[in-house]
């Protein structure tokens, strides 16, 4: 399988020029059974890879060949690059099979069906490149395909802004990551990863700490850190089972592999480990902050996300990769049962999204419900489910990297940051679960409507439920050394925590404190959200003021509107302006001067013969005038 | 007097500026014709004058030469007078102001 | 191969000219279209023989012809091509059966005129790009002059007289101070000889003001800010056909002449000039950029757009890294596929609804899903989405760029950030959304020939972006040799 | 004396009817005023003994040119209209300085100007002429011999112009070709269907 990896690729890629070239006339429903068979098929090569066991490098063709650039589409195929593909592919499969109940009734059934494979090819060959090169151009290809899968329904005005945005946002990111691509060549004289991670010790660590915060910057456009993070909210314009693998599970946790995979870049100045520390602990509570009040069922989960992506990147801080990469698999297993439970219960509310509109819905749903909320306890890091295993391990190396010696003492205040995210996560977690499955029903007709989602459906979401309860234990217990940690033990460039003694107990008294934390989240929306009316506006009533500011979360998509994009516009503008009353202006002003003294010129030719005598004469008595005087 | 050069050249000198003011400034095409040939006058007078003077045949020549000059001169021009009059009555020299641009 | 007996280059550049003469003759609109079409796939199917046969490992010419033609004066008819023209005269011959085929729907005026002033378009540019002859190239340079004023002038939209004299103004300036050059060149160096002129140099003392003369010229016809505002008038007033051919092809007149002519023969001025011209590009891809997001005219913002890309193109050819070099030919040619199918969506577009302004547009995707299709990915492309063409040439070039300088890559990097902004923004509003108006509820989508003409384009755009090696080897030889001038 | 006296009247009233011809009105008053000047002139020409030069001035003038003037306007029926100015008024404010300006210029020339010194002189002085029979002879001696080629020249220019002036007088219907097509009017080929009515493809003005 190792001298074939191409294939892994190759499958949704046919799948997408069958779906994509035949569907829209011929294939029509037929197109969701092939994309989901191109999927499998790539899942289940993965699977063989995996359980082949061996690992390398393949180079494909050569890209490119000038000057003293040679760049190559290859293959790097390690354990970080297996436990993403199956990630990824797996995810993928279940979210294709979703789909097929999901947009049975949609119009354009069979683009959907061509978009949806052809972005897990580019997040397929986005963690199988073995170069920067190959890293940018799928890493731009995922963004494209996020682009079109959230302007999937293009007639929204909405839609259409959402992907705009994520795009542009992620262009932003990409400036940085460019850069970083240019640098690395220009020091390096290479896009190689390994060549570029022999260098790195050599390098001038200045140099290699500006191009590991430039990447760093693509990271966070990518995985949506503040402040890069207001496209991902807005594309949940698009369908669901695109939210939940695009938007959740895969596309966004490209920045996390990709932070991981760099780990040599970032390794060589601490700097570097702590910003990406500090961005992810900050972005981890600030998002959870706005998704204590959103009514939105997908922004809930949005912010959720966001939120939980910065906890990723304070892992990678923190040193603790191979803990990222957990969370990242089980935060891509409970947050796609997530979105999927949240299509379904879209579906079943006939694409209402408002949970004020909800309620009750959990004798009407019980599939849905249960495994809602399973994936809810698994968000809410409930022990023994995924989300525990992963995110305490996230919160004692932050804790750890900030109390041992050589550690900086920052980590603490960003575990602090982190805990309470914790707090924050279960609380809106559980307000969430209860608005939509609890109480009464808000709007009678709607509940009276609402039905169970088809089976093709609901086995999905049975099976990312299995996935969410078992799968922490199962590859991360014993912590430490569960069956991920040995796997990845042996990848490049992840560095390890061992555990000492008396670690083991300051490790296990901050796994309480972090469930209890979480308990106490849950408890509190309880509390709020189950007795009596559910107000939104409950947790206004302790600052003043507070609810409106996280509402209008933060006020960033208006600073960012009117701060940059109609600041480019104005310039824009007055550039035209310049451009042509200026620029312009002064060419025409030359041809109107030119036409200006020619018409001048034009008048001493008055077509009347005396004046032209006159003149002759003129010239005549001049000259012998002259003639007389300077002899 | 009579044997002054000088003399001469001054009478020659006013008629041609006197012929030259007509050719500016007076709006009939003919007169303007007539004061060119005045100009002529002036001109033929100074050349037959110096010829006299310097004892020399070539400003006889050179008077006869314009003789012919501006009778070929007045004839060519009056063809064109005719012609130009056949296409406007009027034979105003301010009025004719086809030829610019 | 060199100097073989069949002389494959006149009959690429003189089948054309003869299919114009012969257009003349036809009656009726299809008759003259078949006739060109004809002359025109010859045209390609020569060039593409060439390409086969271009062996990319030679140095110098290949395909070699020479007769005299002023012997006096030691001119010569001498043509031959090397990887970048090789590169040009493809680009060339691909799109003249593509706006020929289009142009038979879209114009329905004096269609055998048309047909003829395309077709001696062709002849000209094929021939810029073929002339190892300063004067021959200075005659073909002229004659691509003539059709394009009379396809902006005639067939062209309601300002078009103000356009064309603009555009005849502006480009015939820089060509009387070319031959200026040219007679300076012939004096200094004896000789207007392209393939001995490198190698015998230009005299120190003389070569500020040849470059002078030549960049201007170039600069002009490429174009370079601030010398480019007579090609948002020309794009607007031309007809599709004309500014499909103008952005794609004519354009690349400037940045081939730097190639061939600058770079090699005053490399001094060059050195001295470099950093303006390099800031100058910077700028001009910024200001395109901008500029282009605030336009009104779709046609305009394609046009502006363009003044944005060829800014890389100067940028990487004044880099003189080969990375640059090769960047910045890529760039051409990938410039001249995707703007060529730009200015022919747009033209879809305007032959449907007779405006271009944004303000009309709107919510075709739904009428028009294979337009929208179309219009996409050109639009993904033009923006420099990996994949396909238009990131390549960027991406060489920027990479040189910050060889050179972060601070000129940075900025001009930054002009791929804004591209992505107004070509999005431009797709959304042509495309999504709501019809504006009852009046195009039945539009039809584009039809057959139209698909037609944009498939091959899609192909090579892919082609570029997936495997840019097959390209940039039929370059290496000879912008290696161009990137030692210096 | 008396040649000076006859010097003077030639000279003043060649000078007034000089001023007549070119302020007087109507176009037959100034030729019959140009009349008196030539007539003064030939006076003048007789006071300085060039008797050859006075008749002839009288006979080619007089005789032929101004009476060709008369038959003219007679002809055309030219006559000064009343109401027309008969002065350009625009040219008066230019014209009379020039003219001032030139009979300056060249009353200074006429001023400082002497007749060559004796050695410097031709062969003809009044001796050598009267020798060979007077001015006639004299001239008659130097056309045909030193001056044959201008003599022959200006013979062909008088042809020239007289065929000229026929050619020009003539009357242009009496053998006038058919109407040329305008080639810009047809601006609509065969093939154009939709040619909106001869649309202007040539800018106009």
């Amino acid at each position: 399988m190792i001298e074939h990896p191409w294939l892994i690729p190759l499958a949704p890629l046919l799948a997408f020029a069958i779906n994509g070239l035949l569907g829209p006339r011929y294939l029509k429903k037929a197109t969701g059974v092939i994309g989901s068979a191109g999927i499998l098929a790539a899942f289940l090569l993965t699977v063989w890879l995996w359980a082949e066991g061996e690992y390398g490098e393949a180079t494909l063709f050569e890209w490119l060949a000038s000057g003293s650039l040679a760049i190559n589409i290859g293959f790097l195929v390690d354990e970080l690059t297996v436990v993403m593909l199956l990630v990824v592919t797996g995810v993928s499969f279940l979210v294709h099979v979703y789909s097929i109940g999901y947009m049975a009734h949609d119009g354009s059934f069979a683009r959907f069906f061509a978009w949806l494979p052809l972005f897990v090819f580019s997040m397929v060959m986005l963690v199988m490149a073995n170069n920067f090169l190959s890293l940018f151009v799928f890493w731009e290809l995922v963004g494209v395909c996020s682009y079109l899968l959230i302007g999937f329904w293009h007639d929204r005005e909405s839609a259409n802004n959402a992907a705009m945005k994520a795009f542009l946002v992620n262009r932003v990111g990409d400036f940085g990551f460019a850069i970083a691509i240019f640098m690395i060549f220009w020091n390096f004289r290479t896009l190689e990863y390994g060549a570029v991670f022999a260098q790195v010790g050599q390098a001038d660590p200045e140099t290699v700490l500006v191009i590991a915060l430039l990447l760093f910057v693509g990271a966070m456009g990518k995985s949506a850190q503040f402040p890069l993070h207001i496209w991902l909210p807005d594309a949940m314009e698009g369908p669901t089972p695109v939210s939940a693998l695009i938007h959740a599970a895969t596309m966004v946790t490209a920045g996390v592999y990709m932070v991981a995979r760099m780990a040599p870049i970032f390794e060589v100045h601490t700097t570097a480990l702590l910003v990406v520390g500090g961005v992810g602990a900050f972005t981890a509570l600030f998002a959870a902050t706005i998704a204590v009040v959103q009514t939105d069922i997908k922004r809930v989960l949005a912010y959720s996300t966001v939120s939980q992506l910065g906890l990723m990147f304070l892992a990678l801080g923190a040193g603790v990769y191979t803990a990222a990469i957990f969370h990242l698999a089980t935060h891509a297993f409970f947050k796609a049962l997530l979105f999927l439970g949240s299509g379904s219960v879209i579906h079943a509310m006939h694409d209402e999204q408002e949970m004020t509109r909800y309620g009750g819905l959990r004798r009407k749903l019980k599939w849905t419900y249960g495994t809602f909320l399973v994936g809810g306890l698994a968000l809410s890091a409930i022990f023994p489910l995924a989300g525990f295993w992963s995110k305490d391990e996230i919160l004692a190396g932050a804790f750890m990297r900030g109390a041992s010696l050589d550690g900086d003492g920052l980590f603490i205040v960003f575990w602090a940051l982190g805990l309470a995210a914790s707090l924050l996560t279960a609380f809106y977690t559980f307000r969430m679960v209860i608005m939509t499955f609890h109480g009464d029903p808000r709007d009678a007709e709607l509940h009276e409507r609402a039905h169970e989602s088809p089976a093709v459906m609901v086995a999905p979401l049975a099976l990312l439920a299995v996935l969410a309860m078992g799968a922490g234990a199962v590859l991360g217990f014993p912590p430490e050394h569960g069956l991920i940690h040995d796997f990845l033990h042996h990848a490049p460039g992840i560095l390890h925590f061992e555990l000492t003694g008396n670690q083991t107990i300051i490790a296990i008294s901050l796994a309480v404190i972090s469930t209890a934390v979480a308990l106490l989240g849950a408890l509190g929306a309880y509390m709020i959200y189950s007795r009596g009316a559910p107000r939104a506006e409950s947790i206004g009533q302790f600052v003043p003021g507070m609810h409106s500011l996280l509402y209008r979360k933060y006020h960033i998509d208006e600073i960012v509107n009117y701060g940059i994009v109609a600041t480019t516009k104005v310039l824009g503008f007055i550039l035209w302006a310049i451009d042509a009353k200026i620029v312009d202006g002064i060419a025409n002003l030359i041809g109107w001067t030119v036409r200006a003294l020619g018409g001048a010129a034009r008048q001493v030719q008055t077509g009347q013969v005396q004046n032209y005598v006159f003149l002759m004469a003129l010239g005549a008595v001049v000259s012998v005038g002259a003639l007389m005087i300077f002899r | 007097m009579a044997d002054s050069l000088n003399a001469y050249l001054y009478v020659g000198a006013i008629l041609f500026a006197l012929g030259m003011l007509g050719v500016l400034v007076r709006r009939s095409l003919i007169v303007v014709l007539l004061s060119m040939e005045l100009m002529l006058q002036g001109v033929n007078l100074t050349m037959g004058a110096f010829g006299v003077f310097n004892e020399d045949m070539g400003g006889y020549m050179l008077t006869l030469a314009s003789l012919t000059i501006a009778a070929s001169e007045s004839v060519v021009g009056l063809a064109i007078l005719v012609v130009v009059s056949r296409k406007a009555r009027e034979l105003y020299t301010d009025r004719m102001d086809g030829m610019k641009w | 191969m060199a100097e073989s007996g069949f002389p494959l280059l006149s009959v690429i550049l003189w089948v054309p000219l003869a299919g114009a003469a012969l257009v003349l003759l036809t009656r009726g609109r299809s008759a003259a279209a078949a006739v060109a079409m004809l002359a025109a796939l010859v045209s390609l199917l020569a060039a593409v023989a060439m390409v086969a046969e271009f062996d990319p490992g030679v140095e110098g010419y290949q395909f070699l012809e020479e007769r005299d033609w002023i012997a006096a004066l030691d001119i010569s008819y001498r043509l031959g091509v090397d990887g970048i023209s090789v590169l040009m005269v493809l680009l060339t011959a691909i799109l003249t059966p593509i706006v020929v085929a289009t142009s038979w729907l879209s114009i329905n005026r004096r269609v055998r005129e048309y047909m003829a002033a395309m077709l001696l378009l062709e002849t000209g540019l094929l021939g810029v790009f073929m002339a190892l002859d300063l004067v021959l190239f200075y005659v073909f340079w002229e004659l691509v002059l003539i059709p394009m004023y009379l396809l902006i002038g005639v067939w062209g939209g309601p300002n078009r007289i103000y356009a064309t004299i603009k555009f005849f103004i502006f480009t015939f300036i820089g060509s009387v101070l070319m031959l200026l050059a040219i007679l300076v060149i012939a004096f200094d160096a004896g000789s207007f000889n392209v393939i001995l002129l490198p190698e015998i140099g230009v005299s120190s003392h003389l070569q500020t003001a040849v470059f002078g003369a030549f960049f201007l010229t170039f600069a002009i016809k490429a174009p370079m800010f601030p010398f480019h505002t007579w090609l948002p008038d020309a794009h607007v007033e031309a007809p599709t056909g004309g500014s499909v051919i103008l952005a794609g092809v004519l354009l690349k007149m400037g940045g081939y002449g730097f190639l061939r002519y600058v770079l090699p023969l005053t490399p001094e001025a060059v050195d001295e000039f470099r950093v303006a011209v390099m800031a100058l590009s910077v700028v001009a891809i910024i200001n395109g950029a901008l500029v282009a997001m605030m336009q009104r005219d779709l046609k305009k913002l394609v046009a502006y757009s363009s003044v944005s890309h060829m800014g890389f193109v100067t940028l990487g050819i004044f880099s003189q890294e080969q990375i640059g070099i090769d960047g910045a030919i890529v760039q051409m040619f990938s410039h001249g596929l995707v703007t060529g199918a730009l200015f022919l969506c747009v033209g879809i577009v305007y032959d449907r609804t007779h405006t271009r302004l944004f303000a009309d547009l709107g919510g075709f995707a739904k009428r028009m899903p294979v337009y929208a299709l179309l219009l996409g990915f050109f639009s993904l492309a033009s923006l420099g989405l990996p994949m396909m063409s238009g990131f390549v040439g960027e991406f060489m070039v920027l990479l040189a760029a910050f060889g050179w300088s972060y601070v000129a890559g940075v900025l001009s990097l930054l002009g791929v950030v804004l591209a992505a902004a107004y070509m999005l923004w431009m797709y959304k509003r042509v495309v999504f959304g709501e019809l504006r108006s009852a009046a195009f509820a039945r539009i039809p989508d584009a039809n057959r020939v139209e698909v037609m003409a944009l498939l091959p384009l899609v192909a090579l755009v892919m082609w570029v972006g997936i495997s840019p090696g097959t390209f940039v080897n039929l370059l290496d030889t000879a912008t290696a040799a161009i990137a030692t001038y210096r | 004396m008396i040649e000076d006296i006859t010097f003077v009247y030639m000279a003043v009233i060649a000078v007034l009817a000089a001023l007549a011809t070119v302020l007087v009105r109507s176009p037959v008053r100034s030729a019959l005023s140009l009349v008196v000047v030539v007539f003064h002139v030939a006076g003048l020409f007789a006071v300085m003994d060039a008797m050859f030069l006075a008749v002839i001035q009288v006979m080619v003038y007089a005789g032929a040119i101004i009476v060709l003037f008369l038959f003219t306007i007679m002809l055309l029926d030219l006559r000064h209209e009343a109401g027309e100015p008969y002065l350009h008024k625009n040219q008066l404010w230019l014209g009379i300085p020039l003219a001032i300006l030139l009979l300056v210029e060249a009353g200074w020339i006429a001023l400082n100007t002497e007749p060559l010194a004796e050695a410097a002189r031709g062969a003809y002085d009044a001796a050598a002429i009267a020798e060979l029979g007077g001015t006639g002879q004299a001239l008659a001696e130097v056309l045909f011999n030193e001056y044959l080629l201008p003599f022959e020249i200006a013979g062909v220019l008088l042809l020239a112009s007289s065929v000229g002036a026929l050619l020009l007088a003539r009357r242009p219907d009496e053998d006038k070709l058919p109407d040329a097509p305008d080639p810009v009017d047809d601006v609509t080929g065969p093939d154009d269907e939709r040619a909106e009515g001869g649309a202007a493809i040539w800018p106009t003005r």
